[in-house]
């Protein structure tokens, strides 16, 4: 399993009236082939925004630094239109609600196969055999008949069966899932993790899930990086993040959800609200909301350091270090 | 991530408009100042070109053509927002009332929305003008009769979707009455809507006003009114200031109050914004 | 919207013009006439212009287009009004009591199909007009024809008419092929107001002894005239004739471009600088007057005699002639300078700012404001009455009397001018005729009168005048009692003539005897 | 314990041009209690916002009764509603849509206590007081709604309704669009009051797993229908529905075991054309031959547990 | 989202009623009916206005000496049946009407139908003209603002556009006509032919094509050249509305989920906005397109006056201010059918654009 992508000292700028603001702040991470890696945090966190970056589609006047190497080329210094040409055919993406991702007035042919043809120059009945096999491999059933239909016709959760066959037409090594089954019931979120997992494990397709859904992290991922305010948390495998969590807002977001095994428990919030984008206080971002924050918090920004085996934790006084 | 684009006032465009429509404003309050001559006054040898003495040239009866435009000014804006305010009092009444009731009252109203959206406003106001005698009065009755659905139209989306919001479903679970819901709710946010709209009917009313004066149906001569000199200024076509002058009011004008509205206008929630389409 | 000449009376004339809204007129790529064979000439005015069948038929772009169609008993030569010319008719003879006219035809004239014209149609033609009771019928008022034999028609009148010759001349009166034209609807019957269906017959194909034929019509865009191959006259130069509906502004660039070979609507002001081009400057029989209205119960002001003193010499005629541009002269009195009878123009009444002035003092009045009415969207040979009734009030307010300028639709402003309500008036009056005859209108208890509010019995002498006019056969005497009636009109009484405007025709190089007909405006079968 | 509220036979129908009827709640019952907490799950087209929105007035029924204290609720026509029903008030899901986005804060919470008949000084007053009580700063009164983030904003709508007194709130998905800390805190919030104001509340929401911490008692709907009812304790731990068991077993657990959600196939089908018998039958994992077209009704089971399923004992 | 999930996903599979020949039946009679009563209204409402008129159409088309004559008069109001009660002219007329008959103009003397024949295809040609022409330009133009948003392009699309809404047509019109055919003699100015030239055989009115048809190519050019001046006038303010309009709905779409999407395909933005934003963004912008064939009518009103061109604005006019019942009656059901068949076209349009329209 070799480093498919690394992303160093990622840093994104948005344009706000007020001026560029960050939201992702020197984030860095790395995603191994074959392997799934969560990102988690609740909105604003800027978990959107480096897929975005990563995929080069950030909103007008945005700006990046740091590095994202993939497959040995730095995303985020490449020109537009060799960027294009990774789009879509080594990097693809799912996103959150496919009633709004896939176009309502094309076909699911021309939408299966539009970037196929282009990326990759094969013809129309090529695309098209190609198409046919791959809704069925996302078990898409009468998958013929399911090419000449349009998006409406469809349930929300075969839906988004199609947007990852769309993802998956050029066979692309990896795949950015942004909130890929919020948008659905539990029932269907089953089905399409189940599928994930499954895709992950037939292609040896590397596999970004960003999610606020720590459930479906445990399910699916197997390395979890926690974002807050547009920084790293805490980042490791997903066993020891989950269950031996060392950063105080990893802990708090795990305490706001319902116990694990009942009980009639009050739900424990972290109390504020997470920073809007370009109110990120200074020092650990976290600071305002932490119980365990001290006076060094209010000044210093933390970087994630390594304390465990491939795990990192971006909070010095490690006030769970005890606990784990 | 949006950018400044919402902040209207800081856009320069509004403020070219804003500055123009206090400086035609100001024009048609100062005009017996500002004017060398007054509008009727045959001071001058007749069809003289544009000099030092009579900036724009004098017109076929030996007027001052700078002077005229100038008074021009006093008849086409406060007409102008005279019938702007009567089509929008008139048709957010109307609007309200078929949001609010809905049913037959709704279907009756609208439908008689359409039957004035079926005639291009010109054709209408024609009918209603020639009907009522070309007389200016009655041309700005036609154009209020031609304008008022599209406030009503606008209205009625309003109080539809605010009907159907959760804010005023609570509202009622509290007891308000549907009335007092309504109007709680939604006077603030009808005003802006309708206010937007109102200042991009102004250049529509200008427009179809000296529309209807050069059709011979508003304003008679020798009235300074700019569509009526535009017209006349015709008989002598290479005559060239008699009717540039009097057009250009119109058109700058018109274009002060766009660069307001339309700047307005993309400040508002975009689906509203769709409803007014200036 | 320019009535370029109107024959009607002008509130015909007015109320047609509004139908000329301007339609299509064609005004092309600068390609030469004459693509399709034989010279093309293109003649381009504001349509006024309802049908070209010629009993419904009495706008002035229709009586151009008709008097190329059709031929009628007599005619008028170039520009000259004052004498009927023989044409159908070889000669004819009057009755002394000017009750009987009898008319001997041709024997070569043939129709557009090849017959012969015989009385018969005429006696057909000139009884269908009075039948149908369409817009010319009056012409044909108190008249009875007969034609006793194939070439010879007698029309007799009810009373003395010394004007039948003048009225003969006009299109409406053309002859139309009998035979041909009952097979397709027309009738001359008494009922033929109901049973009469042949306008849209002569609207497709036209039916005259003219050296035209009807090649294709509209009443918006243009009507084109072919030669009649069977034409019994010597052939006109031009083989084809397109009349287009253009406003005058554009007019006059066609014409300049040399789109067009005939310009008929500009004003003075547009036919100045013309270059290259002839600019035919005719009177026109149009004339503007002012009335104050006699009736004490429409206005104690203007039917104060002193206060009608104070306007006929308050008005600055001369300013009015400049405002009107070249060619427009003051209207000495109501009777145009073309016609028998016409006063000499140094008769004309001159401002004189002091009598008005001491006129309004006398009359008691102070400060008067007065109401003027006027049709405030139509035009006169080019002319607005706006404009003149803008100066009239400037003039007026001169002498101390505000005018209140009253300007409404010509619909509106006409119910009040034929109901008799304006205070005063500013109109124009077109001849239905040109005969002076026709002018006995203005005087007291007659139509144009009554309007001003001049009751019959308010100037017995000229009633007097008036009666003896319309009997007297003499021409030589009854151009002396037209003369007399208009001196007195100018001494007193509600009715002020202002302004006889020019009637202009701007025509191309090429076009040869190009002149300005009071009735027709352009004869289209003199040019060369 | 007398029923706080109670619903019978409840049916709502939608009626579109050119389409069947669409029965979105089909004979639904409910009750409550005075103090109680029922939580309302199924996936999203169940019917279960329909039918909290029937329980308020808001909805007409076709068929069935509402009572509430009592007395019958009729739907919201033009007139005002009546006073005893003030009682009886509903938090919508979004907090963005509930709350007039042009009014003051403290305008729209003092609503209900002008409403009361208060005066507009002293209703301001209790405004402030109530926002406090909510956990708000009390200058939130002269602000307005976009200055709030999410989960304060839902705390204003909840504010609002208690202006009004209420002995029984209907939340229909108060906390799925907020973030998860603001979720916590939000239901929290919602206990507490229920428990110090001694009021009842219908918890309406797809998350199961909060349902199962707050809820005294569970109702599970599926297309239209309650399919079971009982203590969350029991619902949870026992499920008598199979539904109710692969709803349970379809939430992931945020436990680090990596351990896939089971799937349940299918999709729910169109509640304008549901399939005969058991509703449920196409995509039960346990189905029987005379599912097909027996349509059980719901069950009384013991331990005040009912459910519609003829495996079910 | 939809309102029908197929059960298991398998697309449309039984579920969806097959007949969408019934669907598209009930639509057109529903269409139809609408059409019907907005008929009916509009003439009501003409019929309504003319009796308003305080003057009268017998004194309006007759001649000065002929209102004189009793007689005259008479023969005239049999004639047009205005000596019928009102109700009863106005029951006459609908029920010609629905005989296909239009009465007889009091102004021009010839069936209103015939008048209508000639007049409507010349305004319908020039407004088609200058819809197109505004379409190309307008959406093109619109597109070009918002992928450009806010930046330079924007700005000046911005200040043009609202310029184009802000022109008086008519203004325009003697403007364009002083430069363009006057001044530097470019364009052919008035009518819609040269003169020496006589209009191509009646087939379908449109001048350009009816030469076309006939083979007449001489015709077909000068037919098309006299379009030019015109249309460009007409089009100055379509061009600003469906500019602003198509950047907002341009704008809208960009937005979108799927846009995003597209761009995640590594799609060429060339595609993505012509396949991914245009097709949808032309939803909206065809119903403004509908309204800016009705604002064209109205500018034609101005620009035919102008430019000499026989329409229906120029047919409405003189029947307006001639007070010509029939004329009048006849031209709002002419500008009422053409309503209607652009909203029905615009829905048509819908369907071919969405399919979920066209499913539903």
């Amino acid at each position: 399993m070799g480093t498919l992508l690394e992303v160093e000292d990622l840093t994104v700028w948005l344009a706000t009236r007020n001026g560029p603001r960050k939201a992702v702040d020197g984030l860095s991470f790395r995603v191994d082939s074959g392997e799934v890696f969560g990102i988690a945090g609740e909105s604003g966190s800027g978990k959107t925004m480096t897929a975005m970056a990563l995929l080069g589609l950030l909103p007008h006047a945005a700006k990046t630094s740091g590095r994202a190497v993939f497959e040995g080329r730095d995303l985020l210094a490449m020109k537009p239109r060799a960027l294009r040409d990774v789009r879509g055919r080594n990097i693809a993406m799912v996103s959150q609600d496919p009633s709004t991702s896939l176009h309502p007035m094309l076909s699911i042919e021309t939408q299966v196969t539009e970037h196929m043809r282009h990326h990759l120059g094969i013809g129309r009945s090529e695309a098209r055999g190609r198409a046919v096999e791959l809704l069925s491999t996302v078990r898409i059933p009468d998958p013929e008949r399911a090419l000449r239909a349009h998006p409406a016709q469809f349930s929300g959760g075969m839906r988004q069966r199609i947007a990852i066959a769309v993802a998956l037409a050029c066979e692309p090594r990896l795949l950015l899932a942004d909130e890929p089954t919020t948008a659905l019931d539990v029932t269907v979120q089953a089905g399409i993790l189940r599928l994930l997992d499954r895709l992950r494990r037939e292609r040896d397709l590397a596999v970004v899930v960003i999610t606020h859904d720590l459930g479906v992290m445990s399910a699916v991922a197997d390395r979890i990086c926690v974002m807050y305010g547009g920084r790293t948390a805490e980042v490791g495998p997903r066993e020891t993040v989950l269950t031996r969590p060392r950063h105080p807002y990893t802990r708090g977001l795990l305490d706001a959800l319902p116990h694990p095994e009942g009980g009639a428990a009050t739900l424990r919030p972290i109390p504020g609200s997470p920073p809007s984008l370009g109110a990120v206080p200074g020092g650990c971002p976290f600071h305002p909301r932490c119980a365990f924050a001290v006076g060094s918090c209010q000044e210093e920004r933390p970087e994630p350091v390594l304390i465990g085996t491939d795990h990192r934790v971006a909070c010095p006084p490690d006030p769970l270090g005890g606990a784990a | 991530m949006t950018t400044g684009s919402r902040t209207p006032w800081r856009q320069p465009l509004a403020l070219v408009g804003a500055a123009f429509v206090v400086l035609w404003v100001l024009v048609a309050v100062l005009a017996p100042v500002l004017a060398p001559y007054g509008p009727l006054d045959q001071i001058a040898d007749k069809l003289l070109e544009p000099s030092a003495q009579h900036l724009f040239g004098t017109d076929q009866l030996g007027r001052d053509v700078l002077s005229r435009v100038i008074y021009g000014a006093q008849v086409s804006l406060p007409l102008a927002f005279l019938l702007v305010a009567l089509s929008a009092v008139i048709g957010s009444v109307v609007g309200a009332v078929a949001g609010f009731f809905g049913g037959w009252v709704d279907g009756t109203l609208m439908r008689l929305a359409d039957l004035v959206f079926a005639f291009p406003g010109i054709i209408l106001a024609m009918a209603v003008a020639a009907a009522l005698g070309p007389e200016l009065r009655n041309a700005v009755l036609a154009v209020v009769v031609v304008s008022w659905p599209s406030y009503a139209r606008l209205v009625r989306g309003l109080v539809m979707s605010a009907r159907n919001a959760e804010y005023v479903a609570a509202g009622r679970l509290l007891g308000s009455s549907s009335v007092r819901t309504m109007i709680v709710d939604l006077r603030p946010n009808v005003a802006g809507p309708v206010l937007v709209m109102a200042a991009l009917d102004v250049g529509n009313a200008v427009l179809l006003l000296s529309g209807l004066s050069f059709l011979g149906l508003g304003a008679q001569p020798p009235m300074a009114e700019w569509g009526s000199m535009v017209v006349s200024g015709m008989d002598y076509f290479d005559l060239w200031w008699l009717w540039l002058y009097p057009g250009l009011s119109i058109l700058t004008v018109v274009l002060a109050f766009n660069f307001v509205g339309d700047t307005l206008r993309d400040a508002l929630d975009p689906r509203t914004a769709r409803a007014i389409r200036g | 919207m320019k009535i370029r000449r109107s024959a009607g009376a002008l509130t015909a004339a007015v109320a047609l013009s509004l139908l000329t809204a301007c339609g299509g007129g064609n005004a092309a790529g600068p390609s030469s006439p004459g693509g399709q064979g034989g010279k093309t000439l293109v003649i381009d005015t504001a349509f006024q212009l309802k049908t070209t069948d010629p009993a419904r038929m009495y706008e002035p772009s229709g009586l151009l287009i008709d008097q190329t169609i059709y031929d009628t008993l007599l005619t008028f030569k170039g520009s000259d009004v004052t004498k009927p010319v023989p044409a159908l008719a070889e000669s004819f003879t009057a009755s002394d009591d000017a009750k009987t006219f009898t008319f001997k035809l041709r024997t070569d004239a043939k129709f557009s199909d090849g017959t012969p014209v015989t009385s018969a149609d005429v006696a057909f033609s000139l009884n269908r007009v009075k039948n149908v009771k369409g817009n010319p019928s009056f012409l044909m008022a108190g008249l009875t024809v007969t034609a006793p034999d194939a070439t010879t028609v007698v029309i007799a009148s009810e009373e003395p008419n010394t004007a039948i010759p003048f009225i003969l001349p006009n299109p409406a009166l053309g002859i139309v092929n009998s035979a041909v034209a009952k097979k397709n609807g027309a009738t001359d019957a008494e009922d033929a107001d109901k049973t009469d269906t042949a306008e849209a017959f002569f609207n497709k194909q036209s039916q005259g002894s003219g050296p035209y034929v009807l090649e294709s019509y509209s009443t918006t865009s243009q009507v084109v005239l072919k030669l009649n191959e069977n034409y019994w006259g010597p052939k006109p130069v031009y083989s084809r004739v397109v009349v287009r509906n253009t406003q005058a502004n554009v007019q006059r660039l066609n014409v300049q471009k040399g789109e067009s070979q005939i310009a008929v609507d500009l004003s003075p002001e547009q036919a100045k600088n013309m270059g290259d081009l002839q600019v035919v400057n005719g009177a026109s029989p149009n004339v503007f007057f002012l009335f104050a209205n006699d009736n004490p119960e429409i206005s104690k002001i203007s039917s104060n005699p002193k206060f009608q003193e104070a306007v006929r010499y308050g008005v600055d005629y001369q300013g009015l002639v400049d405002l009107a541009g070249e060619g427009a002269v003051q209207a000495p009195g109501i009777v145009p300078s073309l016609f028998l009878g016409a006063l000499p123009a140094a008769d004309g009444i001159k401002r004189d700012v002091a009598k008005a002035k001491a006129a309004l003092a006398e009359s008691g009045l102070q400060n008067p404001t007065v109401k003027l009415n006027y049709p405030s969207d139509v035009q006169v040979n080019g002319l607005n009455f706006g404009d003149l009734a803008a100066r009239v009030q400037a003039n007026l307010k001169e002498v101390g009397i505000n005018v209140e300028l009253a300007p409404a639709s010509v619909q509106t402003a006409l119910e009040s001018y034929r109901g008799g309500t304006e205070e005063m008036g500013l109109w124009q009056w077109g001849p239905d005729f040109p005969d002076p005859s026709n002018y006995l209108n203005f005087l007291p208890g007659q139509t144009v009168g009554l309007r001003a509010g001049w009751a019959e019995g308010a100037a017995p002498d000229l009633e007097e005048l008036g009666g003896k006019a319309r009997t007297t056969v003499d021409d030589a005497a009854r151009s002396a009692l037209y003369v007399d009636i208009q001196h007195k009109m100018n001494e007193a009484g509600p009715i002020m003539p202002l302004i006889q405007p020019a009637q202009i025709l701007v025509g191309a190089k090429s076009v040869q005897n190009l002149q300005s007909n009071a009735l027709w405006l352009v004869n289209v079968r003199e040019l060369g | 314990m007398s029923a706080l509220l109670e619903a019978t036979g409840v049916a709502v129908e939608y009626h579109r041009t050119g389409a069947p009827p669409l029965r979105a709640v089909d004979h639904a019952d409910l009750t409550l209690a005075r103090g109680e907490i029922l939580g309302l799950v199924g996936e999203s087209g169940c019917g279960k916002s329909t039918l909290g929105r029937a329980i308020v007035g808001l909805q007409g029924t076709t068929s069935g009764e509402i009572r509430f204290d009592g007395r019958p609720v009729a739907p919201l026509g033009l007139r005002r509603r009546p006073a005893a029903l003030r009682g009886l008030q509903m938090v919508f899901q979004d907090p963005y849509a509930s709350l007039n986005p042009r009014r003051l804060v403290g305008d729209q919470v003092g609503d209900g206590f002008l409403l009361g008949g208060t005066s507009k000084a002293e209703a301001r007053r209790r405004a402030g007081e109530l926002l406090e009580r909510v956990g708000l700063p009390a200058d939130a009164v002269k602000r307005y709604p976009h200055e709030f983030s999410g989960g304060q904003r839902q705390r204003i709508a909840i504010a609002r309704t208690l202006a009004a007194g209420p002995s029984c709130i209907i939340a229909d998905e108060p906390i799925s669009a907020l973030d998860a800390s603001a979720q916590a805190s939000v239901a929290n919030l919602l206990v507490e009051l229920v428990r110090e104001l001694d009021m009842g509340l219908v918890f309406i929401s797809h998350d199961l797993s909060v349902v199962r911490q707050i809820a005294d008692r569970t109702a599970v709907m599926y297309l239209g229908r309650v399919v079971e009812v009982g203590p969350t304790r029991q619902v949870w731990s026992e499920p008598a529905h199979p539904y109710t068991k692969a709803l349970i077993s379809a939430v992931p657990r945020a436990d680090g075991g990596g351990v896939l959600p089971v799937e349940l196939p299918g999709d729910v089908p169109d509640p304008s054309r549901p399939p005969g018998g058991c509703r449920f039958h196409p995509r039960c994992p346990v189905a029987l031959a005379s599912c097909a077209h027996d349509d059980p009704p719901l069950a009384i089971l013991r331990d005040g547990r009912s459910a519609a399923c003829v495996l079910a004992k | 989202m939809s309102s029908a999930k197929p059960k298991s996903g398998t697309p449309g599979a039984g579920r969806r009623p097959a007949r969408p020949g019934g669907v598209l039946l009930r639509f057109l009679v529903r269409r139809l009916a609408a059409a019907l009563l907005l008929c009916v209204g509009i003439t009501l409402v003409a019929f309504t206005l003319t009796q308003l008129v305080p003057g009268d159409p017998a004194a309006a088309n007759l001649g000065q000496s002929a209102v004189d004559d009793p007689a005259a008069v008479a023969a005239f109001r049999a004639k047009y049946g205005l000596d019928q009660p009102v109700p009863v002219q106005y029951l006459t007329y609908i029920g010609n009407v629905f005989q296909g008959n239009l009465g007889v103009s009091q102004q021009s003397h010839r069936p209103v139908a015939e008048d209508l024949a000639e007049f409507v295809p010349a305004t319908i040609e020039l407004a088609l003209f200058a819809i197109v022409l505004s379409l190309v330009v307008g959406v093109a133009l619109g597109v070009v603002a918002a992928v450009n948003r806010d930046r330079w392009p924007d700005q000046l699309l911005r200040v043009v556009s609202l310029g184009g809404v802000s022109m008086p047509t008519f203004w325009v019109a003697l403007v364009a006509f002083y430069l363009l055919s006057f001044k530097f003699d470019l364009l052919p100015g008035t009518g819609r032919l040269d003169p020496v030239l006589s209009p191509p055989p009646y087939t379908t009115g449109f001048y350009s094509v009816d030469a076309a048809l006939a083979g007449q190519w001489d015709v077909m050019w000068s037919a098309l050249g006299h379009l030019v001046l015109p249309s460009l006038v007409l089009a100055v303010y379509t061009v600003g509305m469906l500019m602003r309009f198509s950047r907002a709905s341009v704008l809208e779409i960009l937005g979108n989920d799927y846009v995003r999407a597209a761009r995640a395909k590594g799609l060429p933005e060339r595609v993505v906005i012509v396949r991914h934003v245009l097709r949808p963004a032309m939803v909206a912008i065809i119903t403004v397109a509908g309204v800016a064939f009705g604002s064209l009518l109205s500018g034609a009103v101005l620009v035919e006056k102008i430019f000499s061109w026989p329409g229906v604005g120029q047919y409405a006019y003189r029947s307006a201010v001639n007070l010509d019942l029939p004329g009048i009656m006849g031209v709002s059901i002419v500008v009422a059918g053409v309503y209607i068949l652009i909203n029905l076209l615009v829905d048509l349009l819908y369907g071919v654009i969405d399919p979920r329209i066209r499913l539903t």
